[in-house]
């Protein structure tokens, strides 16, 4: 058997600004988003009450339907709350993959970095930026 | 990778039911269906699917009880056995899934089988292709 | 109920990958089961379940394909297979459905086994009891 | 083999009143619910936009999650209107056995009659009538 991989999930907070000058949260993960993580994963994201957040999983190594329906319940919550969310995700990475095997990718709009994401949140809102 | 000449001996796992067992479960799977040249990331994936559903919804009316896990060559396939003793399959409507589970194992499996054992509790028995040249 | 002496010969039906198919499938094999011995209801829900997938999830890249239904006696069990020709078995989350389809079948039968056969398409093998003392 | 049975849906409405004096429509459903007939059943609800609505699955033969799921939805449906919904299903009927292996007949809240069921719809909105 191959060496036991070391698993986990970390979060650590940036904030950034948009384009059109707006102010973004970014908690970025890093490790794996598994039943095992799934609660870290939800408090990370509570925690920002942000009107724009960026989920970045840019470094996240695994992930499946648990970690997957995280995603999907927090973006619809802050979707109701008419909050601002974009995801990142690395083009070709296993993130990827397994959003485009589960039906999700485009429904979850995955950005493939931070500035992509970060111009997103301004298309988000025509009337309130005056961008469309 | 690998190559080893012999079929490589099964692995047995015991756990239990409870979250944190679910990344022991896939490192390890992913490990062996790695040294037998099956695809490790789908093994991964599944065994995460598998193990995650035994621990939500196999033991709703009492305490998490045991996964065993079973990794071997058999008919030229990698079978991944995840089996629990809780309380058998059945739709867990409430738990807000979106049915991605199953459908996911069912996608990157040649054959998935859920069987129902008499003693109870819910079998799952998941089959990998194994790369031409490999070992097994 | 019908008591006969001999294996009752295995039911073949192909039918159009649509939703006026459902009724027709379940029916028949509704009928098949009462005829061996096989609980009848199950059999009929957990046929309803799998024509349903199919129609409404192995054709979303094309027009409605093929249903082929067959229901024999194997191994002293009611083994009944669906089997369509669609785009295989893969996550549709949009579909808003709760899982319900394959849980139920999981809770209904002794075995159910997802294939993913080479030609392409979904082959749901499910495997029903059969009362002691009956046909078959 | 048997011979066939004879399937298909049929609805028919009818009005009733709540103990407490509250008009109630009442929808019963006689037959089977599966993909080839749910579009009706939801276009037989969809044209009650009743405040108080009464579903009788009590001539219902066979139902399967096609059926569940239409329930499901109409019923979420009618409740983020603040628009009451009960569901009649026989007791020990084929419709009970699939509600309850679906783990959703205490969710869906089955009455046994159309007397029980209006009883609940008096029961629903306390401000309003007055009861608990
Ligand atoms: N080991 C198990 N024991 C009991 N029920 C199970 C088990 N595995 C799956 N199920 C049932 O099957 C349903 C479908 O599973 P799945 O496809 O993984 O979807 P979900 O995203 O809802 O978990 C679950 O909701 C659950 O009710
Ligand atoms: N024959 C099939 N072809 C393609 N996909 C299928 C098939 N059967 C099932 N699926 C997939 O499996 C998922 C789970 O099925 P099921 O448990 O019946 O739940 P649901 O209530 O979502 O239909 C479906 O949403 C679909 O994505």
């Amino acid at each position: 058997m191959s060496e036991p991989a070391a698993t986990g999930l970390s979060a650590s907070a940036e904030r950034a600004t948009t384009p059109a000058g707006a102010a973004a949260a970014i908690v970025a993960f890093e490790g794996d988003l598994d039943l095992a993580t799934v609660e870290r994963f939800e408090e990370a994201l509570d925690e920002r009450g942000a009107t724009n957040l960026i989920v970045d999983l840019g470094g996240v190594r695994f992930i499946d339907s648990s970690g997957i329906h995280a995603l999907v319940r927090a973006r619809a919550a802050r979707t109701a709350s008419d909050l601002g969310t974009e995801l990142v995700v690395a083009p070709g990475s296993a993130v990827e993959r397994v959003l485009e095997m589960s039906g999700l990718l485009e429904e979850l709009g995955a950005r493939a970095d931070r500035d992509s994401a970060l111009a997103a949140l301004d298309d988000r809102d025509p009337p309130a930026n005056g961008r469309r | 990778m690998t190559t080893s000449y012999r079929k490589p001996a099964p692995l047995q796992i015991r756990l239990d039911a409870v979250p944190g067992s679910v990344p022991r479960a896939r490192t390890a799977l992913a490990g062996y269906a790695r040294e037998v040249g099956a695809p490790a990331d789908d093994v991964e994936l599944a065994v995460a699917e598998a193990t995650s559903n035994a621990i939500l919804h196999a033991f709703t009316s009492r305490e998490p009880g045991n996964l065993d896990l079973r990794a071997e060559i058999a008919g030229g396939e990698l079978q991944v056995t995840v089996a629990d003793d809780g309380d058998g399959m059945r739709p867990h409507p409430q738990g807000g899934g979106l049915g991605l589970g199953l459908a996911l194992i069912g996608q990157m499996t040649t054959s998935l089988t859920i069987k129902r054992p008499a003693g109870g509790g819910t079998e799952v028995r998941m089959m990998f292709p194994i790369a031409e040249g490999s070992s097994g």
